[in-house]
């Protein structure tokens, strides 16, 4: 591959949605289908160009982008294959919730706002997912608050901007107690590249006490992203915006980037072997079941269905940190999977939920009674989609929780499994009856809405719930394929793991 | 006490009495004169202090001082203009120190939610 | 030639079109004025190479030397100040332009006046001695008054008054401290050979005088109503300069002339400092108009900015200087598009702001940016700022200070992101049916250039990283 | 690429069934039509008997059919194809409903059949397990929905025990193949437990039988008959499977484990004797058969040797259980009361279950005798099983008095009399197939005197105690968990209820800071203070100079 395209990729990926986003802002609400085309185009471009660097990245070409922001500070985009993972999901549920959310917002004003801002966060998580560094990572979490917040107050309700608040208050706070870290780990450790296995190691004889603090700061600056109970306010609270951010909050951008930027420390900064000689893993593994556990329990409670999923997210994304901090070839692959696994699942559930709202005007769950029958398509989706988050296979939910459960005992933490367990049987206890209501239930007296949304726009919700739900089932399936996710991940897992 | 003490004391003495009438004083004009005084008091101590002890006097700070008296002028004479505008418009010429009284809008004995809060419900009164 | 003529332009270009302006016909004045407020920025371009070739220019008039001559010098943070001077001077041109025509009756003085900030104001920043520095001070706060009386509003005439006596009584406190300083070491440079000599009274009076003209925190009192009921431009460039004119003064005398001031004292500042941060986001964020709101998020800039004098490096000046540039862009930027909103709305009362992004996206847009400069968020100037400052911080162990930068970012952005809520995300209940005349474009888009600028130099900030990393103010080291 | 459709089809058929369901009209007629003839696709891989490998599917896909899973795939063929015949024609309401979770509950076993690997197997297991709560649940009246949420908590704990135990074995091993775990490759006993007491659920081995009693009676007939006849036995799959005799360690828990079983047989019996609805009493029997199943089992694990000869005769233990309660079931739905002829029917398998001579029950207890023998446990097992039979003969009689009053007209089902033909020849078939050694003539008096014992206790009970009634509720122990639950969730309400966590208003505290903000700025700005502030802090300035030169 030439030296300049190895170059110019990275960035090219980043900035196609920036790009798309200019074009929407500066073309204003009024030019709807010029704004359609340009989101279609730019997602798929962006699509094909992480396909074709993942390719390439399987045939050993290396990406590299510097470029030196300050003194001794550069801003290094990177394809490693965990780029990859996260880079792909990103870009295939960028275009199925682009596809979503033109059609769910089709009669809505500030449509260019919203798709400017959409694209931008997508852009921003691109760049976490390529970054190459800590300091870029942090770059474009930083952008990913600021490209998100003006998706979560989007409909500028006294709630959606009380949770916008909420969600800056909580985001910012992260962002500085990362900044501090980064400040602190710049200072001891100097400009350093992730590294598998961390680059820390020479440094622990010296700086034991402040590397384990500046490890706390960075977990939980990226946890509050991640949703780590207590650092998961927010994500409850930011339900109020449209379906398709939900969506993307949930399952694409701002979770995942915490839980990836607690990836990137644990393996590429720290390696797990030194977060374990710090004494910080076992904290890490109790800190990710407490929130799985918790979480559940607090979903369980909620009667609104944006929020009770919201909680099961918490539980969930939980899971690939708890992969990450047990270690071990078969566990970090769990938790590097479940990243993917878990985002097409939620994003099938955000799916079928923002449906069921603007189609029925349904929020709470008592009202989901005999929806099967009037939308057979979506509630299968969403059937499918939760049983995956059970762990039912053949859905992919079950392949994550199969290897963190076995990677957990064979990293000798077997109660872990007790904990993967509890968190199947609590996920159990708030979906099924979800779906009891959906199938088995008569539907109540609801009214159906007056629909106001075209057969096409229709047909591109349901589409999308559906591709997203088949996609489920299908990487399950598949999951021993070598083109899944799950190879991919244990492929990159195989450099990690330590024992 | 030699005599350059005195004079300093002289000038400290007159640049007190001088803030002293520049922060009480009610009318501007007051204020004003209690402004050129605490320019005299200053240009009073640039003459003496760095008189040296030889006895030559020392032409630095007496072109500052020059330059100084420029600047008093000018300065005295704008804050006339000022003061002259100001009694036009207010009637006459002192200075309040009025915080924008809009921000009282916010503290309207209100239980349920926070200033923010009222300006996004559009049921602020004042 | 010595590139140090040049620096004579920067002073008597805009002092000759202001004494032309005087002269002519009001009618001819602006054209003029425009004239002289887009020359001496040319100057700039060769001044930088210079700069950056030679560090520092001197210039020495007509063969008298300091004390009783006059002597300029143009080192890297005056020219760092000057380039925003120059950018956020020529920004608020169009607005200006648009607001002053011929017809207005504050055209007449509005001006010269402004040319003559100006001169002040590039005259204090070469300024290499510490008479020709109060001199130039006094220049610049009189030109500011006068351009805030400009309003003619009893708020505008109450607030430049007080703007007026207080600055004066700051001048007259620094030039206390002045003549102590030559009857000590007999000298009025900056650079004081026998810097050990400056301590107690003089530097203590000179600190002061000058915090009460940067209105350092708790001497702040004059600056919200000024600028807040300043016109739009003179808030603009005000806010971009003429406050940090002194700060950067103070700044120098602290490291130049003063060269070895107590640690204690230090910490001290570094406390009002830190005071101020809080004091002024807090302030902001209970402000019910726009203008008062960036306002008093540039008094709690201004106590950021004195973070440098505990921190001293070199790294904590690079960061310091570099946070000058992006603030003075950002909130130049965002007082001219609060000027337009002035402008369209009649009233920039926060309440007025719903539905702002539609119908000056452009306004809405240029307070998202400036605002997000002011937090220092990536990747913009005021993050690099930070990240600079963060660094000295940690180099020093200074943890207080360190955890003090970290959060200083979050408290401005309660007030930026309250803003941004109700301009953009509100559903625009409350919002004002009669609209005014909208300025024309070209004032929005020079604002918005402005807070793109700010935003652009945090990707490459590499030149002025560069020159502010030759040394601390005035060559110390 | 045969192979693969042979081993393939019986999992996927029933899908695509399933799926073509979704659309109205004539295509879910034809799905319907074709479902109950689905099962007959197992046979295809057992003919064949040749396994194939999916690499790319699921966790490494293998399929195929073995020994130990046989018995088992001819039982699912002909008992759950009978049985949908009989469903086609009875089941009316929500037939969509039924029909899919009927197709999906056949995957899954399917699959749990096929599957021989481990992740495979537990993927049919879990779709088996959560599929056929659907046809718990079909009538939804509110006992079917209790049952079905006891169904599905008790189902759901036990699929994470087995998770548990299967993951224990996936951390060793990876996605072991499941002819592997016979060399003993499997994970330390401690998981075995957990194997087995999760299998044990579906089993309804006591005390994990409550559902049985609760779903039996509300699911429409075939799908009792399946669920009794067919799932039950899935667990005992599950153990095979998972916990092979010859396992680490497992012949440790062979006695427990017997002394379990007998437990539940005769447990089962007394339980279903104070029952007053036929097939409440029928599921009891299941569950004291299942004990005897559970006894088979642990006699093999304490026979690791002679495993793979005694198999077979398990093979007749399961056929027998199978076709017979599943007749039993059907019986149920076609008033065995109005003829003659229909009593006789039902008859027929009662007399098996309860292992009257010449029956296939004798032939089943023969083979238990076998295995008993060959785990060398003393003859007084033997004797207790020969009283399980005692009281099996009790419970069926029981049955028996009750089942004949039903008498509603319903036509007979020819399904049901194919279901009944089959149970008495099938597990004859499979003995003489297998090369059984049958003993029929020393068999004959073994199985005999339990019977006759029985007689006489009816007899004689008639005779002691007419009065005597015992009344226990169906699902026994549920009732007094949910009591015990509804009481935990109460005070649980209350406690949350009372002290609700409220994060307090910062309102008050928002609001006073204003004020003294607005307070303090307005003093700031009066020139005096503004003043005295610059000397206050000139001075201060001053005096921490001052104070740092010392």
């Amino acid at each position: 591959m030439a030296p300049w395209l190895a170059q110019a990729l990275p960035p090219a990926v980043v900035l196609v949605s920036t790009l798309a986003a200019l074009v929407i802002f500066v073309a204003g609400e009024a030019h709807q289908r010029l704004r359609i085309w340009v989101n279609l185009i730019a997602a798929t471009i962006k699509l094909l160009l992480v396909v074709w660097i993942g390719l390439a990245v399987l045939a050993g070409n290396t990406f590299m982008f510097r470029f030196e922001l300050l003194p001794g500070l550069e801003l290094i985009l990177h394809a490693d294959a965990l780029s990859i993972l996260f880079a792909s999901l990103s870009a295939v549920l960028w275009l199925v919730t682009t596809v979503y959310a033109i059609a769910y917002l089709e009669r809505s004003p500030n449509r260019a706002r919203f798709f400017g801002f959409f694209s931008l966060c997508v852009s921003a998580t691109m760049g976490i997912a390529m970054a190459g560094n800590l300091m870029t990572l942090f770059i474009f979490y930083e952008l990913l608050t600021l490209t998100t917040w003006p998706l979560v107050v989007h409909n500028g309700t006294p709630e959606a901007l009380a949770a916008g608040r909420s969600y800056l208050r909580y985001t910012l706070t992260g962002g500085v107690v990362l900044l501090v870290a980064m400040a602190w780990l710049y200072g001891l450790a100097g400009n350093v590249e992730f590294t598998p296995g961390g680059f820390l190691a020479p440094l622990v004889a010296e700086h034991r006490i402040a590397l384990s603090v500046i490890f706390a700061m960075l977990v939980a600056g990226f946890g509050i992203k991640a949703a780590l109970i207590p650092l998961h306010g927010w994500l409850p609270k930011a339900m109020v915006a449209p379906a398709p951010v939900s969506a993307l909050l949930h399952a694409v951008a701002v979770v995942k980037a915490g839980a990836f930027g607690i990836i990137r420390t644990v393996e590429d900064v720290y390696g797990l072997e030194l977060v374990a000689e710090l004494g910080m893993r076992i904290p890490l593994i109790a800190v990710a079941a407490w929130t799985i556990i918790i979480g559940s329990l607090l979903a369980l409670r909620e009667h609104e269905l944006k929020r009770r999923l919201a909680y099961s997210t918490v539980s969930q994304v939980s899971y690939i940190v708890l992969g990450i901090a047990v270690g071990g070839l078969l566990a970090t692959s769990g938790g590097m999977v479940h990243l993917v696994h878990q985002g097409l699942m939620k994003v099938t559930l955000f799916f079928c939920a923002g449906i069921y709202g603007l189609l029925l005007g349904v929020s709470r769950i008592d009202q989901l009674d005999g929806l099967g029958r009037r939308m057979p398509w979506v509630s299968t989706a969403f059937t499918i989609a939760a049983l995956g988050m059970i762990g039912v296979p053949p859905v992919v939910g079950f392949v994550s929780k199969w290897y963190l459960a076995s990677g957990a005992l064979a990293a000798d933490v077997p109660w872990v499994v007790g904990v993967l367990i509890a968190s199947a049987l609590l996920n159990a206890a708030y979906f099924l009856p979800l779906i009891r209501r959906l199938w088995l239930t008569e539907g109540g007296a609801l009214a159906e809405m007056p629909i106001e949304i075209g057969a096409l726009s229709r047909l591109a919700l349901v589409a999308s719930a559906v591709a997203t739900a088949a996609l489920t089932v299908v990487l399950g399936m598949l999951a021993a394929h070598p083109l899944s996710p799950l190879s991919w991940v244990l492929e990159i897992a195989s450099g990690y793991a330590p024992w | 006490m030699s005599g350059e003490v005195v004079f300093v004391l002289a000038a400290a003495a007159i640049f007190g009495l001088g803030v002293h009438g520049l922060l009480t004083a009610g009318h501007i004009m007051r204020k004003l004169l209690a402004l050129n005084l605490m320019l005299s008091a200053v240009f009073l101590l640039l003459i003496v202090v760095p008189a040296r002890i030889d006895g030559l006097p020392d032409p630095v700070p007496q072109a500052l001082v020059l330059t100084g008296i420029v600047i008093a002028v000018s300065t005295t004479a704008f804050a006339l203009a000022l003061m002259v505008r100001l009694f036009r418009r207010q009637g006459h010429a002192a200075i309040h120190p009025d915080v924008d009284p809009r921000m009282l809008g916010h503290v309207t004995g209100r239980t349920s939610a926070g200033p923010q809060e009222e300006h996004d419900r559009g049921s602020g009164s004042r | 030639m010595n590139p140090a003529v040049l620096l004579v332009g920067l002073v008597f270009i805009p002092l000759v079109a202001a004494l032309v302006a005087v002269i002519l016909p009001v009618r001819f004045r602006r054209p003029v004025a425009l004239l002289g407020a887009l020359a001496w920025p040319l100057l700039l371009v060769p001044l930088s190479i210079a700069v950056a070739r030679d560090q520092t220019l001197t210039l020495v008039f007509g063969g008298w030397t300091p004390p009783l001559g006059i002597g300029w010098r143009l080192d890297a943070l005056g020219l760092v100040l000057l380039w925003v001077h120059a950018l956020a001077g020529i920004a608020a041109l169009p607005g200006a332009w648009h607001r002053f025509g011929p017809k207005v009756v504050a055209a007449a003085p509005f001006w010269p006046l402004w040319l003559i900030l100006s001169t002040g104001v590039n005259a204090a920043l070469l300024a290499a001695d510490l008479f020709n520095l109060y001199v130039s001070l006094e220049l610049t706060t009189l030109a500011a008054v006068a351009l805030i009386a400009t309003d003619d509003g009893i708020a505008a005439l109450t607030a430049a008054m007080r703007y007026l006596l207080l600055g004066v009584l700051g001048s007259l406190m620094y030039v206390l401290g002045v003549g102590l300083v030559y009857a000590q070491t007999g000298s009025l440079a900056m650079d004081q050979a026998d810097a050990a000599a400056i301590r107690d009274v003089a530097l203590v009076l000179m600190l002061t005088g000058l915090m009460v003209k940067a209105a350092i925190f708790p001497l702040h009192v004059w600056l919200p109503h000024a600028y807040g009921n300043a016109p739009g431009p003179v808030a603009a460039i005000m806010s971009a300069v003429v406050g940090k004119v002194a700060l950067v003064a103070l700044w120098r005398i602290w490291f130049q002339t003063a060269a070895d001031p107590p640690d204690l004292l230090a910490d001290l500042l570094g406390l009002v400092g830190a005071v101020a941060i809080v004091y002024g986001a807090l302030a902001a964020y209970m402000q019910p108009r726009l203008k008062m709101v960036i306002a008093w998020s540039s008094i709690s800039q201004f106590g950021f900015l004195m973070l440098l004098l505990p921190l001293a490096s070199q790294t904590a000046f690079q960061g310091a200087g570099f946070h000058l540039l992006a603030h003075g862009l950002a909130k130049a930027a965002m007082f001219l598009a609060a000027a337009n909103i002035v402008t369209v709305l009649g009233s920039d009362s926060i309440r007025h702001l719903p539905g702002l992004d539609k119908r000056m996206p452009l306004e809405a847009f240029t307070l998202a940016l400036g605002g997000v400069t002011l937090i220092g968020l990536p990747p913009s100037g005021g993050f690099t700022g930070k990240w600079m400052l963060l660094t000295a911080a940690w180099e020093q162990q200074g943890w207080f200070w360190l955890v003090l930068i970290a959060l200083s970012g979050l408290m401005s952005a309660a007030y930026v992101f309250r803003i941004l809520a109700l301009t953009c995300f509100h559903p625009a209940r409350r919002a004002v049916h009669e609209l005014h005349a909208r300025p024309p474009k070209i004032t929005s888009l020079a604002a918005l250039l402005l807070a793109l600028l700010a935003v652009i130099i945090g990707l490459y900030p590499h030149p002025a990283l560069e020159l502010l990393g030759r040394g601390l103010p005035g060559g110390a080291s | 690429m045969v192979t693969l459709l042979a081993n393939g089809l019986p999992v996927l058929a029933p899908i695509v069934v399933a799926a073509l369901l979704a659309r109205p009209g004539r295509i879910r007629a034809a799905a319907i039509a074709a479902a109950p003839w689905l099962p007959l696709l197992l046979f295809f891989p057992l003919l064949l008997h040749r396994p194939s490998a999916l690499s790319f599917a699921l966790l490494e896909l293998r399929l195929g059919a073995d020994p130990v899973s046989a018995p088992l795939i001819v039982l699912c063929g002909v008992a759950w194809s009978l049985a949908g015949w009989f469903a086609a024609a009875r089941v009316r309401r929500d037939r969509v409903l039924f029909w899919s979770g009927w197709l999906i509950s056949l995957a899954g076993i399917a699959l749990a059949l096929l599957a021989q690997d481990v992740a495979g197997f537990y993927a049919g297991y879990s779709a088996l397990s959560l599929a056929s709560w659907l046809l718990i649940i079909h009538a939804r009246s509110e006992a079917a929905r209790r049952a079905g949420r006891v169904y599905l908590v008790l189902a759901l704990v036990g699929e994470m025990a087995v998770f548990a135990g299967i993951v224990a074995i996936a951390s060793e091993a990876g996605n072991a193949v499941l002819a592997e775990l016979v060399d003993g490759t499997c994970a330390a006993p401690g998981w075995h437990w957990l194997i087995l007491a999760g299998f044990a659920v579906k089993m309804g081995i006591l005390p994990l039988h409550l559902w049985l009693p609760l779903a039996h009676p509300v699911a429409p007939v075939p799908a009792s008959a399946i669920l009794s006849g067919v799932i039950v036995k899935a667990g005992l799959l599950g153990w095979l499977r998972l916990v092979p005799p010859g396992a680490g360690g497992s012949e440790l828990f062979g006695p427990a484990l017997l002394a379990l079983g007998m437990l539940t047989a005769f447990a089962g019996v007394a339980l279903g004797l104070a029952q007053r609805r036929v097939k409440v009493v029928l599921a009891y029997s299941t569950i004291s058969q299942m004990g005897l199943v559970l006894a088979a089992y642990a006699a093999l694990l304490m026979a690791p040797a002679s495993f793979e000869a005694l198999l077979p005769w398990l093979g007749v233990l399961i056929l027998h259980h199978g076709l017979n309660k599943a007749a039993l079931f059907l019986a149920c739905g076609c008033a065995p009361g109005r003829s003659v002829l229909r009593g006789v029917l039902v008859a027929l398998p009662a007399l098996a279950i309860a292992a009257a001579p010449l029956t296939t029950g004798m032939l089943a207890k023969t083979g238990l005798k076998a295995m008993l023998g060959e785990a060398g446990v003393g003859y007084g097992w033997t004797l207790v099983l020969s009283l399980s039979s005692t009281a099996t003969a009790l419970l069926l009689w029981h049955f028996w008095r009750l089942v004949r009053q039903e008498r509603e007209y319903r036509t007979a089902h020819p399904a049901w009399v194919a279901m009944t033909v089959a149970g008495l020849i099938l597990p004859w078939a499979w003995a003489v197939t297998h090369g059984l050694d049958l003993h029929l003539a020393g068999a004959l008096w073994p199985a005999a005197w339990p019977l006759a014992l029985a007689a006489a206790l009816i007899a004689s009970r008639r005779l002691l105690a007419p009065k005597l009634e015992i009344d226990v509720p169906a699902g026994d122990l549920v009732v007094v968990l949910e009591k015990a639950a509804a009481g935990l969730g109460a005070a649980t309400r209350r406690i949350a209820g009372s002290g609700h966590f409220q994060i307090p208003n910062l309102y008050p505290v928002h609001v006073r800071l204003t004020r003294a903000l607005l307070w303090l700025e307005r003093k700031m700005t009066s020139l005096p203070v503004a003043g005295l502030l610059i000397l206050g802090l000139g001075g201060l300035l001053w005096l921490v100079a001052r104070l740092a030169d010392f």
